[in-house]
């Protein structure tokens, strides 16, 4: 009894799309052999999404919140400028690190303040965050790449450790904790309470503003990590980073059990479903199927994704009326 | 043959029955008032008749012929109106649109006729003999307004049947009067007016017949000239006492932890002066509208104080919101489970720690399972929460009475010093409720101060050590428990001819 | 060849057209002279290529006279039909030249020949809108440029093997590149086979669709990107897998990153016209259309100007860099206001 | 802020704050831009300072009800482009031209329809679902075109794009007409209210006898015509269709209806006039930036503030509002 409620009501989408990936993988492996399963292409794929991998984490803390966070690829592209062109000035490398952080956690925090303190509708409020600072990274950039930064800080995202790319190693390690601290961690239990009821949250005595501000903080911070990653990787600063990326990290956490109406989300799940579309995708090009439609594939899979909760919940509640 | 007939009408909720073949017959042309204590089934039946809830068992006749109701809709095609008890008024409208909603009066265009509207409506406030702007917006009117705004929407569609469920709560006596001459004059045109109020004069005032109903069962139905109100209180009362209530408490001289002094709501409650000591279990009875729960928020720092002070154990407090309450030690445990009190898409041993984290999270603000689980196994053991291995399983799972269980345990895991519980027994199986009672006599016991609100006379009588009685907004009588009969505290509930 | 002599032609004119220019402002010196502004579009704005656009076309203006006023207009995102507003509104200022980069072949049609009813003098440069009344062109010849970058790989790779071209589909330019470097390989090494990649203009997605191909696909010996963010995912891609060197990376046009992947030789070479000589010559040729002479133009009302500027390209590869002369004209990016 | 006097307050609450101020905003900046550029006050630039907003403006219209009912639909930026390339392909397949267009539109309808009933069945949130179609539509869009332009027509569809009555491009006198339509009804007619209603208070309109559900499939449905209109009339100004059209088009729409004063928090709330004045703003600060020559990256910048002051200032109002509303009933 204990083991089947664990299994269906705190992981249920999660299997759903494990099962998915292990039978996309199956097939793959077994249709291209050696080409996909080979160590380096599951490495590659990891490293490719590890950018994705952190936005959709912290995105899904935001919509455990019940809110959404439109401005997290302006977050990425804002500081991932802010850091490099501290760097260009000469300054050292963490101490440019710290900043740039900070900045994020900035930004993330003000989206947190206008929702809880102002009452501004999520949507609203990131949406505005987002054109500001994407409008901000081209002010300062003027349009031009932001180059010459020093090894030490490119060797962040292009070094190995065990022969695995960093990138791997900092977003999942960002990922396991957070995943591991969110249903362990009184701050992020609570997001959970605020999220699944804020009036009983209030009549628990728990302080929803704080919480929320908190929320949207981290999700500024993940965005800037992934930011950090993302111009080390490249070895240059871009005002265009991120463009798009709220919407793919939306779709992932959704895919991955989240829900707009809030206090539902696991990390495993959103995860899962990061991977599940980088893998269609990959399966695309492995295919020499044409990318145009990754965009389109990502929309059905969230609808797919979805519709199978909905009936799983559906078939639940029926067994609970027994 | 009779206007409205039901026969045999069954509903539960969950393991919770509400009605038991319930059968009446109701005439044209006749003002039936339905009383009964608090959760005796009127607003359920009611909610059947318009359609809102479908019965389980049983049959409704209009004019002899079966109907059956899925929604409002179909409701209203079938003649049947009801003023709800809870406000269903769309706020950012004007009071026309309210009242005339989807009825307004449209050119070919599906363009409304605004000076149409706005006079229709006049004249449908005229009727209860009140002047309103009909394009003034709802969420200016105060509540007692909103509310005649509701019974007017009603009135306005001509039903042959109209239920009106605690319409006066709200109104002023002048708004009450007129609404009676209004009943009236809709009696006479042949419309069978169903009235459920806890006002025992006005329903002595208006009724043709007066049928009672406790614990969902039907007890019986007075005819005009039997109509008394002693008669009715007694009918009402004597609810067969089920379960065995604890024994009272040892001593009533426990120190006073928390007092009121003078303290006010506007428009809630007005100049309660109240003490509540250790060790006892103080019981609020009311009847609707009689702003206990009200009461309950402000002391507990949900709503705001608009006068008066409240002291804990001597100083004064001044608590700006529920987070200040739990760490000055006082829980409050809602009446509504599902809004207010339980996350009920969370599991049950998320629920236990939500008032009370810190307790199982060391320095660095990490949860520690293991306690959550042993805190959790603790409440289930001693609560007797059913299944007994339910920790991970969501709430919605549970049977009310388990809920409920876990609501305690939720408030009991903060340990309290002062606990105020708002009906807390409402919707819970017999096992459950006796098992509650006995918990919050141990409570006492161990020297915590219980304040207990509840509209059901066997547990106020039957638990609790002092009775304070409310009555619209007001404090009407603080009485020590010794030989109180039933009829003597509702009587006071009712305030006939009291302070007002 | 003989575009090539057309180029020259074209280019001694319009130089001379400058100088005339310049005499005229030196004769005018003294009364001030009515201030004149020519606005330059573009998709993308913000894209460094641009900005070396923009900064010849400053310069341009500088050398004229203080009179003139640039300025850089258009949408931050590649859509054209935003570009087409963009025009549409530039033209309510009534610029005296418009020069316009265009997303598309077709969509700017309208608004092109709208400026040029209202006496507007339109020059198209980088991408071109031939159906248009635009009355010149300067740019690359996109063919050429793939073919160059054709040439580049079979050095390198020899006459076997495959290779990835990362292009954005609709792009003109892009596709003319691609077909270029198709053609070439086709004349050249025909046995060389070769598959197309979208990486939707980003970085990012460039990485990720590059890695996947190199995945699936040992026999890639070599990457063409038709457009200048290509290369650096391209790059990055290697990097990931460690195949640095292994791969043939051979970008489009040049940037403070591209340089810098070059020197590190990240990135084997990068096929570049000069896009600050393209916004230098695409100004002069709006300056000269806005000032027609006695002698009547075959577009009048507008001034005299050839219908084509071709400009060269070729391969930047590290070697060149080497040289500090030639380093320097690359590496720091003009100052754009 | 303590009045007293009652007519005063009464005045003082008549007046739509939100309204006055963006209304002082625009004409602010209108004054300032005519004294700073000879060329803005002028008719030309008037009519293309509309031309340039002017298929937001239209989605605008639909948009605005959909918030009011307390959603929101972020799949336009799909439809726009997926219609304007249907129609685009009709036309190259010789369809006649007023049925080809009356069919794109009435695709983004059916387009609008499947967002609701998506919504329904599934019962999530308008904006996950509107999202996957968008995305969705946009992979379609770029895997039908291949990412080339949809060009070539016939010369004389080409005169369409050119084609002025009075003076107007087509579009215009399209937004016209959808503008006095929407204002009129959004005010007056019954449908439209109950829009209000449902926004409002949902389970009071269905205790009240009404069908909520259809209001709302009313409310995508017309939003999705809205963007299938944009859709073709992208086309005929243009003489083409890419998948390109539209990007972001969605987040303008939104902005434009948000400053207007139409709230995401509180449904029920806001008007087709506020979103028709949001939607001049924005039309006249993409104007005006490129006007005065300052860096348009400047304009995100100053758009996304103005809308976090906008939505800022109608929260502002409401509570002051409520205050006198409560001291009203003390």
């Amino acid at each position: 009894m204990k083991n089947k409620n664990k299994h269906y009501a705190v992981n249920g989408r999660s299997i759903t799309l494990l099962i998915i990936i292990a039978v996309i993988f199956v097939a793959m492996s077994l249709i291209k052999g050696e080409l996909f399963y080979s160590s380096n292409n599951i490495s590659t794929i990891f490293a490719n999404l590890s950018y994705d991998l952190l936005l959709a984490c912290g995105m899904t803390f935001v919509l455990i919140l019940g809110g959404i966070d439109l401005s997290v690829g302006s977050v990425l592209a804002f500081t991932g400028i802010i850091v490099t062109m501290l760097l260009r000035g000469g300054m050292n490398v963490i101490l440019a690190l710290i900043i740039a952080l900070l900045t994020g956690l900035a930004c993330g925090c003000l989206n947190g303040v206008l929702i809880s303190k102002f009452n501004i509708a999520p949507f609203i409020a990131t949406l505005a965050t987002m054109s500001i600072l994407r409008g901000l990274s081209y002010v300062l950039t003027s349009g031009f790449f932001i180059v010459g930064l020093p090894d030490s800080y490119v060797s962040i995202a292009r070094g190995y450790i065990f022969g695995i790319s960093n990138k791997i190693i900092i977003s999942l390690s960002i990922m396991i904790i957070l995943g591991l601290l969110s249903t362990r961690h009184k701050a992020f239990k609570q997001m959970f309470f605020v999220g699944g009821n804020s009036d009983t949250a209030y009549f628990s005595g728990i302080a929803s503003a704080k919480t929320k501000i908190l929320g949207y903080g981290i999700c500024g911070l993940l965005a800037t990590v992934s930011g950090i990653l993302m111009t080390s990787n490249f070895g240059m600063g871009q005002a265009s980073f991120g463009t798009g990326f709220e919407m793919r990290a939306i779709a992932a956490s959704v895919i991955g059990g989240a829900s707009m109406a809030g206090g539902e989300g696991n990390f495993i799940g959103t995860a899962l479903g990061v991977i599940l579309v980088a893998l269609v995708n990959n399966v695309f090009i492995m295919f020499n199927g044409s990318p145009n439609w990754s965009t389109a594939i990502s929309g059905i899979m969230l609808l797919v994704a979805v519709a199978l909760d909905l009936l799983r919940t559906k078939y639940k509640s029926k067994k609970g009326r027994k | 043959m009779s206007l409205l007939e039901l026969k045999n009408i069954s509903k539960s909720f969950g393991d919770n029955k509400v009605l038991t073949d319930i059968s009446l017959s109701l005439e044209e042309g006749e003002i039936h008032s339905i009383i009964g204590e608090n959760g005796a089934g009127k607003s359920t039946l009611m909610k059947i008749i318009g359609g809102i809830y479908t019965s389980d068992g049983g049959e409704i006749l209009i004019n002899g012929s079966q109907v059956h109701l899925h929604n409002p809709i179909e409701a209203y095609k079938a003649g049947i109106g009801i003023v709800h008890q809870e406000l269903s008024v769309a706020d950012n409208m004007t009071v026309a649109q309210n009242v005339f909603v989807n009825r307004e009066p449209v050119n070919f265009l599906g363009f409304v006729d605004w000076k149409k509207l706005n006079a229709n409506t006049e004249k449908e406030f005229k009727k209860i003999g009140i002047y309103i702007k009909p394009d003034m917006l709802v969420h200016n009117l105060s509540v007692g307004m909103q509310q005649i705004v509701e019974i007017v929407k009603v009135l306005s569609q001509e039903v042959k049947i109209l239920i009106l469920d605690e319409p006066t709560s709200a109104l002023s006596d002048k708004e009450t009067q007129n609404l009676f001459e209004l009943l009236f004059k809709l009696r006479a045109q042949g419309t069978l007016i169903i009235f459920i109020s806890h006002k025992l004069n006005e329903i002595s005032q208006i009724s043709d017949r007066v049928s009672v109903l406790r614990d969902g069962k039907y007890i019986g139905t007075l005819n005009k000239e039997e109509i008394d109100e002693n008669r009715i209180i007694s009918m009402m009362v004597g609810r067969e006492l089920d379960n065995l209530y604890p024994h009272k408490a040892k001593s009533r001289n426990g120190q006073v932890v928390l007092k009121t002094e003078h303290l006010s709501r506007n428009g809630k409650f007005d100049d309660v002066s109240i003490e509540f000591k250790a060790g006892e279990i103080t019981g609020i009875f009311g009847l609707v509208g009689a702003g206990r729960t009200e009461f309950a928020w402000s002391v507990f720092g949900a709503d705001r104080i608009d006068g008066g002070k409240v002291f804990y154990e001597g100083n004064e407090l001044n608590l700006k919101s529920p987070t200040q309450a739990i760490k000055n030690g006082i829980a409050y445990l809602t009446e509504d489970r599902k809004r207010l009190g339980l996350f009920l898409g969370m599991d049950v041993k998320d629920n236990a720690i939500a008032s009370n984290v810190d307790a199982v999270t060391n320095k660095m603000g990490i949860l520690d399972n293991s306690k959550i689980y042993k805190i959790t196994q603790k409440y289930i053991d001693s609560l007797e929460i059913h299944p007994n291995n339910c920790e991970d399983s969501k709430i919605y799972n549970l049977s009310g009475g388990n809920q409920q269980k876990v609501l305690l345990s939720k408030w009991l895991a903060a340990n309290p010093r002062v606990l105020i519980v708002d009906e807390p027994t409402r919707g819970v199986d017999v096992g459950a409720k006796s098992k509650i009672h006995n918990i919050l006599r141990q409570l006492a016991d161990s020297g915590m101060t219980i304040v207990m609100i509840s509209s059901e006379l066997p547990e106020i009588l039957g638990l609790s050590d002092r009775v304070a009685v409310m009555c619209e907004g007001k404090l009407i009588d603080v009485m020590e428990n010794d030989n109180l009969t039933e009829e003597y505290v509702l009587t006071k509930a009712f305030n006939k001819g009291g302070a007002k | 060849m003989k575009k090539f002599l057309a180029m020259i032609l074209a280019v001694t004119m319009v130089l001379s057209l400058a100088a005339c220019g310049k005499s005229s402002e030196a004769a005018t010196s003294g009364e001030k002279r009515e201030e004149e502004l020519y606005s330059m579009v573009v998709f993308t704005k913000g894209a460094e290529y641009f900005n070396w656009c923009y900064a010849g076309m400053q310069d341009a203006a500088e050398s004229i006279g203080d009179f003139i006023k640039v300025e850089l207009q258009g949408p931050a995102e590649w859509d054209a039909s935003q570009e087409a507003r963009a025009v549409e509104t530039v033209l309510a200022k009534k610029p005296n030249g418009i020069v316009v980069s265009c997303a598309d072949e077709s969509t700017l049609i309208p608004s092109i020949n709208k400026a040029i009813e209202s006496g507007v003098p339109v020059i198209c440069f980088d991408s071109d809108s031939s159906e248009s009344n635009r009355l010149s062109y300067v740019g690359t010849n996109n063919n050429t440029f793939g073919a160059v970058a054709g040439k580049a790989i079979v050095d390198t790779i020899g006459t076997e093997g495959e290779i990835a071209i990362i292009m954005v589909p609709g792009a003109v330019s892009m596709e003319e590149r691609a077909q270029g470097c198709i053609d070439y390989l086709k004349e050249n090494a025909p046995n060389v086979t070769y598959t197309v990649l979208n990486d939707e203009g980003d970085v990012a997605k460039a990485e990720q669709v590059t890695s996947a191909l190199l995945q699936s696909n040992p026999n890639i010996k070599a990457i063409f990107s038709t457009h200048g963010y290509g290369a650096p995912g391209a790059a990055a891609a290697c990097r990931t897998l460690n195949m640095v060197g292994d791969i043939t990376i051979i970008g489009s046009d040049y940037d403070s990153a591209t340089i810098e992947l070059l020197k590190s030789g990240d990135i084997a070479g990068t096929v570049i016209d000069d896009p600050y000589l393209l916004g230098y010559e695409a100004f002069m040729l709006s300056y000269a259309a806005a000032h027609p002479t006695d002698v009547l133009s075959g577009n009048a009302p507008f001034g005299h100007v050839p219908p084509l500027i071709f400009g060269s390209c070729s391969l930047l590869t590290g070697k060149v860099l080497e040289d500090p002369a030639a380093a320097a004209r690359y590496e720091n990016p003009p100052k754009i206001n | 802020m303590k009045i007293k006097n009652p007519t005063i307050k009464k005045i003082l609450n008549k007046i739509n704050w939100h309204y006055l101020v963006l209304s002082v905003f625009i004409l602010v900046i209108f004054i300032a831009m005519s004294v700073q550029s000879k060329h803005f006050m002028t008719l030309a630039n008037m009519e293309i300072l509309i031309n340039n907003f002017i298929m937001e403006a239209i989605m605008a219209l639909g948009m605005t009800m959909v918030i009011i009912s307390g959603g929101s639909d972020i799949s336009i930026s799909g439809i726009l482009p997926f219609t304007a390339i249907t129609f685009a392909y009709m036309m190259l397949g010789n369809v006649p031209v007023a049925l080809a267009a009356v069919a794109a539109i009435i695709v983004g309808g059916l387009i609008g329809l499947i967002n609701n009933e998506l919504r329904r069945l599934l019962n999530i949130h308008p904006m996950i679902v509107t999202m996957a179609t968008q995305l969705t539509l946009k992979g379609l869009n770029l895997a039908i075109t291949g990412g080339s332009v949809v060009a070539g027509f016939s010369e004389d569809f080409q005169k369409i794009g050119g084609f002025k009555p009075l003076g107007l491009s087509l579009a215009i006198w399209a937004y016209i007409v959808l503008a006095v339509f929407y204002v009129l009804f959004s005010r007056n007619n019954r449908l439209f209210l109950n829009v209000y209603f449902v926004g409002g208070n949902k389970d009071a309109a269905t205790l009240s006898g009404m069908n909520a559900e259809r209001v709302l499939r009313f409310v995508y449905v017309a939003s999705g015509l809205l963007a299938g209109l944009a859709g073709v009339l992208s086309t005929t100004v243009y003489n083409s269709a890419s998948y390109s059209f539209g990007q972001n088009v969605e987040m303008k729409v939104i902005t434009a209806v948000a400053i207007g004063g139409t709230s995401m928090t509180h449904g029920g709330e806001g008007s087709i006039c506020g979103t028709l004045l949001g939607t001049l703003f924005m039309a006249l600060i993409y104007n005006a930036f490129v006007m005065s020559g300052i860096s348009t990256y400047y304009q995100d910048v100053f758009t996304g503030s103005m809308l976090v002051v906008a939505v800022l200032l109608s929260e502002g109002v409401r509570a002051i509002k409520a205050k006198s509303a409560l001291q009203a009933e003390a």
